[in-house]
């Protein structure tokens, strides 16, 4: 799975984008994030508030309960604030 | 339909030119230029650093110019959005929308720029003198501006 | 303020570049250019002729932007307005407002086109290949529209 | 009294700028075009219809009601049509 991080998430975890293994429990968004939070104190801390993040699927904004799988492009990020 | 996302500047006279030109069914088009604005004060803006995401953006502009070219009878559409450090008095984004109808052309203009204030995926860091850099946060204000659309349709539909 | 009433046509690019030239204080520039526009079929257009009242067009078009500038908090405002015989394609009016916040140059764009359809001394006449040469006639869709703003007054004051 | 035509209150008069010489009776805008109208069948033609033309007066849009004395500039014309 490719994870990228924009913004103040790309700062916080330290990374803008990765290539990962997910376990077979991780299948949805919520489940991602929850596992990334466990990799270490700067990912628990950049994920530490589900309301001030976003998350897209395969370029579509996803939702907690959106499937993710080994494939997968997801994306994390802060709300958006372009124009 | 013309999506361009780019570091460089932009040309607005080159833009709208190319985008009315030869086409005698507009009689009207609307343009939107946003601006990095420095209000001065204790908080100068140095510069402004607008991150993207690279594809999903892209894709992302032209299902909204799609969507407003189904909801409104346009004939021509233009969205323009840089990224990169910017400073004050630069050019961000430029909007335009032509069509036979002067309301058409201007209620489809304000529909794309609330768009894209809360749903193109940017973000915007500040670099001021005395906070250093800090990421501007989204504005409630700039949601509220977004969902008209959407209660526009409910109230149709109502 | 510009007021521009003329004969010649206009450079939409430079017209909107001095108006936003060195004022960082802008956020956003909302701009609006009516064009002859030729639907073709039976009546194709040949040409369009604006006549105007020299003299109190350009006192009109001042007092209007004066007060676009009462009502909305701009950094600047712009009207060209050109009179004389156009052809289809051709540019007649560009309204321009930049302010720090998008919503004030939109909203006090479309006030000043709504205005200029009804309240300006400008009068249309059409050339086409069948029915010769007739005056355009004011739309009530027009006066609706520029109605409107008085109607905002009313409700803010009830 | 300047009096201006405009588009096709120009055309069916036949004039877009004259000096007039009032009578004392014409002492407002209605007056005026009662007046003007006597004038000949081209004037009558032209401003039979009350609703179908505007005034202004000095180049401020005036009603029927509205005074006009000989030093005036009086313009006649149709509704608008500009932008």
């Amino acid at each position: 799975m490719k994870i990228l991080y924009f913004a103040w998430l790309r700062q916080k975890t330290g990374i803008d984008s990765e290539n990962v293994v997910v376990p077979e429990d991780v299948s949805d968004v919520a489940s991602l994030i929850e596992w990334l939070k466990e990799r270490n104190e700067k990912f628990a801390d950049a994920l530490s508030d589900f309301g001030s993040i976003r998350v897209a699927v395969n370029q579509e904004f996803a939702e907690l309960n959106a499937p993710v799988g080994q494939g997968d492009e997801v994306a994390i990020f802060p709300p958006m604030t372009g124009g | 339909m013309v999506v361009k996302v780019q570091a460089e500047d932009f040309d607005v006279g080159e833009e709208l030119a190319a985008l009315t030109e030869g086409n005698w069914a507009i009689g009207g088009m609307s343009s939107f230029v946003g601006l990095v604005r420095d209000l001065g004060g204790a908080n100068a803006l140095k510069a402004m650093t607008l991150e993207h995401y690279p594809g999903m953006t892209e894709k992302m502009l032209r299902a909204i110019e799609a969507e407003a070219n189904e909801r409104w009878p346009l004939e021509a559409s233009l969205i323009v959005h840089r990224y990169g450090r910017l400073e004050p008095g630069d050019r961000i984004v430029l909007v335009a929308t032509a069509s036979a109808h002067r309301q058409a052309a201007f209620d489809s203009c304000a529909f794309l720029i609330d768009w894209l204030k809360t749903k193109a995926p940017f973000w915007k860091l500040e670099e001021t003198d005395n906070l250093g850099e800090r990421w501007v946060e989204a504005k409630q204000s700039d949601d509220q501006a977004a969902d008209r659309w959407n209660r526009h349709d409910r109230e149709a539909a109502e």
